[in-house]
């Protein structure tokens, strides 16, 4: 078990291959993605109802242990939030090493 | 002119998307699941290509067809520029663009509720108007993004695409994409490859359209509840949304009258320029333009534009070429 | 009597039930995708109140029609009250209140079965049939819950839902909704509008009810192995699961001796009495009396009455029918 | 990066709308909610495989920095899990402004 | 022998496979549903076992019969012995022993694309073939993993799952299930049952087929893109992707001259040889010898194979059949 | 509220079936489990588009406030993830009692 960052983001449907292609580029080691999440913020509901997809949620999941990296990524996506809405949160958590 | 309107509303299609509607408004939990409706989607696409590509293929490629394509093209590209201008005020350069944008392009459920509305009175229409419907897809996002970046002094907030990558995915969007396969795969393999999918293709569609039409009632009522939500305010949203449907409306129907297009045709045409996007519109301007907000955009073309054609305008257009020609 | 079991065995429809239970038994990654086997059901009730609704249209109502409606809605308000009685001591006020809901409601998919079993034995039946099968959807509800509230002594836990949302949920439950909405359209846009769907709505039914039923049995057979998580032991499920079924269909039975009803109608009553809900009765059931612990009632209902119906006793029924007449 | 607490509700599908709505009526920040998750717990397995819903779970991520809604929130939950069942889990985060 | 390939190309089931490559070449967003793409081929897995059956029930079974599913079964068997010799050094034996599985099976959907083009051609072919598909389906599995055990020295890394279980996998894999029961209820049903579903069952399969292709398009170039990620070699895969399905052609070609098998069943079992499984196989590998790495066989069959056999194999092995015969 | 660790595992689709029979022999006192995840990790991405499940991710969330079955679960996991990839996270929460 090592000590690592678990980052969690929540981003409108459309971007998520942006935040994916952000991950990739900064070299994250990893990520997990759950779609079709509805929710609720600023911007009102998001009702995963619709063919467009513009209304639904994408969920990252990001276990990191580079504190760096964890800046990097943090910095990276912070624009995007701010754009188009939806939360990032971060907190501690241990990691199993396989 | 009241049969009209009398005979759209007892069509089926017509009946379930109000159902959709009422099931919302009763808070019913009736929902048809999302990649299910998005599959239904998929299939109008496929199913409208590729009749309207067979169609090319059996008929012969006269001038008429150059000229109505190169009339839907210009509609698709002129709208744009008096909406941006009609909203700026209200709505913001950013909203007014995805706007402007969003009534350029075309809703295909509404081009498919009005081929079923003349199949049922059996007027002719010609299977290159499919065509025109694909080719009304993309343009207006290219104009529309045009005049936002215009529209800023200073240099523009990059935020979102750059130019070439807008127009990539206005014309790489799955919807756009698959109809324009879908008609070519149609043109290419003719009627010999129409007669090993026409069930699917061609029996079909009205069913499954009216199962679509359902859910579409229930997430256009879903967005006329969320209306409260956006920055822009609900009495202008409610205004724009029918009174942009009808300037189109009378812009294409100069043309059409100017041209003497045939009624099908004619029909057809006016539809498409009244309707608004809401599916490969919105889906690009989130990429291309993040700033504008699609609380504003998408509740008006799909929540009350869309409704609004296919209850009423649809005749009400057909009545008014009835008058005119 | 031999042959009606055997011809009943070797209809497509149900060998893909009993294909669905033998995956789960030989524990097989069979599974129809979830989304899917929703829109399956939908299509289910879209098409069978369609066909029901044209069939009104079509049919000169009479005496004998509102007989038979007033019969189907009698029957779901009655069955509710000796239900309540029987399993109260052993499944305590609230399971027993829920249970009595179930049965005094009807499973759509038994009723389609049996509609395609008299298809097949070329037995006619009456369209208005299907408004019988919507109207005995709802009130079982209301009776069920009507019970437990008076068997509670003291000010009733109010957990749940109000009186009011409870007959809302009970009215606008999604499958509800959907059938007595298609059955409305289909009486208004009449055979005009069923000639625009009929393939979907007609020619494709029984096809799609395989595919559908291959996923029931799977769910069944899943629940049928949950059984033990229950509060109640299994062989008390099982013994009310079996019996609860005969003693509606006798009921049943004795009341359409007494008026003569015609033996297609017969059988579907029947059959209605018999079946108990386990969609709109069971979701309905989590938001007005939560009380009540789902894998009593939903597993009796599901995993044991409904293979029950679908095997054994809609041939029973009919043989019954046939001595009776 | 602001701290915050991260509440995680597992609830069966058929009252995720009363979670939803008791988190509007409390004034909760927003909501992101993920559907048709299966599960297991003291009341047996959901499967996630049923038209009615009533066997699937829906999971809700409230990201929320008010310690007064936090303890509204919870206490609204409370009565609610009691009765039909599903958990509610706490964690420490923090929340990217953006 | 051009014109084979040129009217292959101009099916639309194979054009719709193109276009979902192109959508993925031009990274477009276009994309079918994921739990609707599995429900589709449940659909044709059922469609096709179904028709399989019934066309069993109506023919008499003869020695002929029997010599063609044992010459099947012993494709199966053998195929992944040479094949595992073929590429153990290159791949190591885990993913050899996969590798010797998948390509022993087959792929359903190519099977019913040779069908539909059987059918296009207006060849006959025997409905007793797709039991031959069915006995491919698993075999396979147990040789790739017997030969994996073996070629361990000491006692084999378990952390897989036992023999009883593979075995148990193998045959239980949802896939293989529905073909074996579908062909088995058609069989009981026979033609009384196919006419209650023929409409679903038969008119509506290419059609069906057209949309699940356009989705196997984009998952095959997808899977192409990520080649570099496998711990073999790119052009190692794209060498044995191309050469191990046209050296199980020959094998299967050599087979039915000897044997002078007819045109149509000739060519369906070729393809079958030649074709390497997507499906059954990969999901049971993951379970019994997770020790393989998916992104070497998966994209092997899924990626290269499968669009060769689709778009050159087909014709071709026809016309091989043609200078024989 | 009482604390509890959080373990979140990452695993392909066609194993969850065996983490699920894993938990259940080590008597968890129950997990949520939401399929249908894509991701990214040391063994390429994993898309969720495929008819086979085999490249689709199943994620598991289990609250546990026992540590020697914290433990066990942590040890169970640990060969699977091994031969098969994912990932596996552990973390404080406080556990809503009800
Ligand atoms: N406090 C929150 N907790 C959890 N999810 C949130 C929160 N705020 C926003 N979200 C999610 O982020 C999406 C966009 O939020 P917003 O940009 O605030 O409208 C919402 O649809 C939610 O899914
Ligand atoms: N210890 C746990 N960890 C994670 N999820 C749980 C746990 N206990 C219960 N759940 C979830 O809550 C649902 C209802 O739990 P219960 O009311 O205990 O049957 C289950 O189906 C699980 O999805
Ligand atoms: N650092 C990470 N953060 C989140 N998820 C990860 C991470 N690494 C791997 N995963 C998940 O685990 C799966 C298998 O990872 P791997 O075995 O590394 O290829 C990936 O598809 C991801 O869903
Ligand atoms: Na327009
Ligand atoms: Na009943
Ligand atoms: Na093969």
């Amino acid at each position: 078990m090592k000590p690592c960052k678990r980052i969690e983001i929540v981003i409108e449907h459309p971007l998520a291959p942006r935040i994916a292609k952000l991950l990739v580029k900064l070299g994250a080691p990893g990520y997990t993605m759950i779609d079709g999440a509805s929710g609720r913020g600023d911007r009102g509901t998001r009702h995963a109802d619709e063919i467009t997809g513009i209304s639904s949620n994408s969920v990252f999941i990001i276990a990191c242990d580079d504190a760096e990296l964890i800046e990097a990524i943090i910095e990276g996506i912070r624009p995007i939030l701010s754009m188009s809405g939806g939360i990032c949160l971060v907190s501690d958590a241990q990691w199993l090493r396989h | 002119m009241e049969s009209l309107f009398f005979s759209n509303l007892t069509s089926p299609p017509l009946l379930f998307f109000l159902l959709g509607v009422f099931a919302v408004v009763i808070r019913s939990d009736l929902d048809v699941p999302d990649q299910v409706a998005k599959f239904l989607s998929l299939y109008l696409l496929f199913a409208i290509g590729f009749k309207g590509g067979v169609a090319i293929a059996e008929s012969e490629l006269s001038m008429v067809v150059g000229r109505d394509l190169l009339m839907a093209t210009a509609l698709s590209a002129i709208i744009p520029f008096y909406v941006f201008f009609l909203v700026k005020r209200q709505f913001g350069a950013a909203n007014a663009a995805a706007t402007a944008a969003t009534y350029g392009s075309i809703s295909a459920v509404t081009f498919v509720t009005a081929i079923s509305y003349l199949d049922a009175g059996k007027i002719e229409w010609s299977g290159y108007m499919v065509a025109a419907m694909a080719l009304m897809e993309s343009p207006a996002i290219i104009v529309g993004l045009l005049l936002y970046y215009r529209s800023q002094s200073g240099p523009a907030e990059s935020s979102g695409a750059t130019m070439g990558e807008m127009i990539h995915e206005s014309l790489s969007n799955g919807s756009v994409l698959l109809i324009v396969g879908s008609l070519v795969i149609g043109w290419i393999s003719g009627p010999a490859g129409l007669a090993q999918v026409d069930l699917l293709v061609k029996d079909l569609f009205i069913g499954v359209l009216c199962l679509f039409l359902l859910d579409m009632g229930i997430v256009a009522a879903r967005r006329l509840r969320d209306l409260g939500t956006a920055e822009v305010k609900v009495s202008m949203l409610l205004f724009w949304g029918l009174i942009l449907p009808l300037i189109n409306a009378i812009v294409a129907l100069a043309l059409v009258f100017a041209f003497d297009v045939p009624e099908g045709n004619a029909l057809l045409l006016v539809v498409l320029a009244a309707s608004g996007s809401y599916i490969a519109v919105p889906a690009a301007m989130r990429l291309a333009l993040p700033q504008a907000n699609p609380s504003v955009y998408l509740p008006m073309s799909l929540a009350i534009s869309f409704p609004f054609n296919l209850v009423i305008g649809i005749p009400l257009y057909h009545q008014l070429i009835n008058w005119l020609v």
